[in-house]
């Protein structure tokens, strides 16, 4: 499949589409809104989905193939903080919360992104490792400590801080990886013959779920444009290029660490994009004084429609190319 | 019991609107302040705000009747706590309730 | 398929007897109550889906086969409220908002009736031409503009006055617009292919999520059943011999305009039904001194569910009679 | 099948795991929750489904198949709360309105382990007759009304009583009996070709939305748990002896009465386990005075589990043994 | 129109938060006692309490504005049929609304 | 901080429940009488009302801590341009508040 042919099939899906239609909703000020619940229970719901679904690939996968990507992806998580957060302190001139809080979102994981590349692949007929929804748990958190440990160690006053311990354990039992342990948990113990009886739930109708996500990320999504306005080069910058790099080294990574062209594209969606689930609620318990104008416009408003029009079909490119899947 | 029934008692509502995501912590403190009943209710982001909420499940609306001590220890706790590090906004007013022994 | 067996086939189907459900429950006074959220939730999904759906048909729509459709139904989005006001005015003796009011609820449509009616037609068996959803889209607008410049026109006193193109803005951003324009802009864009992955979301369950909201549109129903008492005689006169008078019209026109006999039963549906989420969220805003218990108890309580129990059938039937269906 | 296998097939099923995965959650203090309104909309999607499901078994059974478990659930509706209060009052030392209420919930029914024991049968292959949903519906007023009728008789006081015909009013328009009596009569009124178009939503997706229940049902029972510690060794004795010893019966009456092994298992599950809706719902009502503490306790954070865990494939094994099913 | 709004009058506020299974009953109470309107919005059970909205819809946080008599009424009416028996918290205090002759 | 902190400081709280189809109207307009920030609550129609809300999206009941001006202004804009025309109920009432200062 040539790379126009994979642009239009990923511009045209219903998923990207709804995001649009999100889009232009709030740019014509509808008042189209989801309910608040419907929202949770979708976010429960893709959690829960993808976990099962990797955990069934997971049981069927020898552990000797899945230690290199595990490691590099711990690696990666360790790694792009380390080298966000001085690039915002200097480049950017940000205050230590501020870099920090960037750190932590573009070395953890957004999981709507992961999700769409998955979808993208589907339609592509691009086969990719079942498994690799482990590495998505597995990215999520290493950012995240790793980013607050930078900002701790350089802020000299800790104000009534809350043990560190506590913030561990508050990131640790976050909604997000509960959901998506505990699903890969289930479909490794339940395997394919138990999860079979649950696929009409959450796995046949999961792209159409994954299409009405969408339409509110897309509405959300807008209402941040204004600030991304007033937010300045770097953060544009920054939102744009980063993904770039840490995919293309994803690219080069997976398929070095033997994984097929279709999973490295995964794999490069991963250090590609930028969380705003996990990492941001964290960050809003233990750096609350970053400001959310920066690091929540940065990664949820120019870094994962980047990633979702222009980054996963050119990761998938650029794996083809690499991996010599040829297409 | 009609007896003690008709006898009014001020207490006081704290109203705290506070991140989800502070949920547990809240909780937590208030407890200790002495808050011991407390109704919550889901509340949407600001609009005019920072919209954090949009992405990690909004804000809450936290109401708690208690007694005056009580609820100059909350303010005076949420102040010290939270008003300068978190997007919090707490007030209280004084209010009529039956059964006040209910709420020391 | 006899009248008889049309009318059995309907009133046993789930959907319809979800509806009865729901009025029996009201009755009965139980404290069954869908949540806030899951109502629209399950509007969201209708409208998207509807939308999805008929931007596939549109896409493989000559335009020649739609125009003449296209323009009969607009044409009776303005004849619609031009005739209902002046009846409500003159007949019913009703003040100019209220007129109006009425008006605007008329010439719109009800998007479950139409629903229902192609689920009617789904389980008859009969064949319809997709594209009609666009042809609801049309209609859910122009008579709400026509029944606002009536009222508009004969009100002298505007206090405080939101400017006129507020107002339009305001009813063309409308939720239930933008979802069902941008569903048909999604389904046209994406094609049958490209929808298909989406189906066992927004088509399979379709009709199931509707029974689910047809439970709730007949708990709202029956909370209005004291209002249609008090309300007086032009109101249930009104409120079922105009669907009569403006389906048979509109299995005329659409037969008349080229579409099959399931096609006209669909445009008959439009005409006939009366809305009660655009028109209602229009009138609230524009004309709010107009009695909701009556707008709203007409086009709620007695037309939408004489257009699912009586309506649609009795469309169907003429649709076949005059259209030559056989059956 | 022999035991352990059932007893593996249960506890690595998606549903179980999902408890599981709520109860972990709670107890790492996870800040996982479900949306409220999604736990509604769940367990209105679960009552109407097993509602439709049991209607169109019920259509195609004979009343004289029926009638005979019909009885025997009467009369086990009847004799439950009888024996339960008078344990309650002398083992326990409970106070009439506790043992009152203990007699309620334990002589109803819990939606959720019936629907368990179902998708349990479904998963194991076992067959069992369809019409035991309707059986469940039966048993969810009598031990109600007979455990209410207990504390009235007992009671000397009722200060500002409400009048026992409305509070035979609440139960029976209780949502849980208005949902699975409505759906009994949906199904049996479209039967089997009616509901065939709402499968894809009512059936199919069943079993994955009963596991995102589950997840609930975890979250909810452990955060019980620490009443169960402080309750004492009466509740932990009851919760956990009384189901056994009625699912015994229940297994023992279900084959005698003419069912299949299958058949007997669901009856058994029936008598074992107890409400925490409908009894909670008018348990609050009429008995305000009885602490949930307690009875919310036993039936929701012991016997319901107990009942998920060990009392399901246990009383299958014995339906099995009794019945011959030979396996 | 202008001249009428300008003038502020005393109300008072009643709220009500009460299991939701007492709903019905207490609509029908309040509008027996003189309220003539209501807003209701659904809450989350009381995280130190018994719980029991749980399994059973939760909490409703119920909100009048009535005159003076009319809250005596409500206060005195939920004490005596409700606060002893149910799950209720009940409270009031004086409010400035404009137009409050919709209240009486 | 701390003795900041301690100061409490009177402010209002007004409150304003209205049909959700006029939310973006309200924002624009409180936003225009000086509110700086808000909390919506989604609310449920009126049992004993007009029940419009049932089919088009409910109510919402909002809440603006601000300072006597602004609450004056909010009461009296709302008077003229509401109150007459649209299903909204309007009142404030005065709250003690910390840091009174973010609320002008
Ligand atoms: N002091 C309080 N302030 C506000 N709400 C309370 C208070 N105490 C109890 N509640 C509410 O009343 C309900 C019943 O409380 P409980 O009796 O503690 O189970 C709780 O769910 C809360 O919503
Ligand atoms: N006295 C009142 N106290 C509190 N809220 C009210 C009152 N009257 C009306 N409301 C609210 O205003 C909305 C419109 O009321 P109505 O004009 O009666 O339809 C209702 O849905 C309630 O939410
Ligand atoms: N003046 C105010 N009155 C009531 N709530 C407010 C006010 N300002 C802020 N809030 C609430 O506090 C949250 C955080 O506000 P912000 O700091 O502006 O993002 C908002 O989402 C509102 O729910
Ligand atoms: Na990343
Ligand atoms: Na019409
Ligand atoms: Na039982």
């Amino acid at each position: 499949m040539d790379a126009l042919e994979l642009v239009r099939l990923n511009l045209l899906s219903p998923m990207i589409l709804a995001f649009a239609l999100g889009i232009v909703a709030t740019l014509i000020r509808s008042d189209l809104r989801l309910p608040d619940a419907l929202y949770s229970a979708l976010s429960i719901y893709l959690l829960l989905a993808i976990g099962l679904k990797g955990g069934v690939a997971l049981r069927a996968t020898p552990i000797a193939e899945i230690a290199g990507p595990a490691l590099v992806t711990l690696l990666a998580g360790a790694l792009i903080p380390l080298t966000t957060y001085p690039i915002a302190r200097r480049l950017g001139g940000w205050s230590v919360a501020d870099s920090a809080a960037l750190a932590a979102h573009y070395g953890s994981v957004s999981v709507v992104t992961f999700v769409a590349a998955q979808a993208f692949l589907d339609r592509a007929g691009v086969p990719y490792e079942g498994f690799i929804a482990t590495l998505l748990a597995l990215l999520e958190v290493p950012a995240i400590l790793v980013a607050l440990l930078i900002a701790r160690r350089a802020q000299t006053t800790q104000e009534e801080a809350t043990p560190w311990t506590e913030t561990l354990r508050e990131v640790l039992t976050g909604k997000s990886i509960v959901l998506i342990v505990g699903g890969l948990a289930m479909g490794a113990a339940a395997g394919a013959a138990g999860v079979e009886r649950v696929e009409p739930f959450f796995v046949d109708p999961f792209e159409g779920a994954l299409t009405l996500f969408l339409l509110e990320m897309g509405l959300v999504t807008a209402r941040r444009f204004g600030e991304v306005r007033s937010a300045g080069p770097f953060l544009l910058a920054y939102g744009t290029i980063a993904p770039l790099v840490h995919g293309t080294i994803g690219v080069a990574a997976g398929l070095a660490s033997g994984l097929s062209p279709g999973g490295a594209t995964l794999f490069a969606t991963l250090l590609a994009s930028a969380s705003y689930i996990a990492a941001t609620a964290a960050v809003r318990l233990a750096l609350p004084e970053a400001s959310p104008g920066r690091y929540l416009t940065a990664s949820l408003a120019i870094t994962f429609p980047f990633n979702l029009v222009i980054g996963i079909p050119t990761y998938a490119r650029l794996a083809q190319a690499w991996g010599g899947g040829g297409g | 019991m009609s007896d003690e029934s008709a006898s009014w008692t001020e207490r006081r509502v704290v109203t705290v609107i506070a991140e989800a995501v502070l949920y547990e912590r809240l909780l937590h403190d208030l407890r200790a302040w002495g808050v011991g009943g407390l109704t919550v209710v889901p509340a949407e982001g600001d609009p005019f705000g920072s919209r954090v909420g949009d992405v990690e499940g909004g804000f809450l609306r936290i109401e708690c009747v208690v007694g005056t001590q009580v609820a100059d220890r909350v303010l005076r706790g949420l102040s010290e706590r939270y008003l300068s590090r978190f997007k919090v906004v707490a007030y209280d007013h004084a209010v009529r309730v039956v059964r006040g022994a209910k709420y020391p």
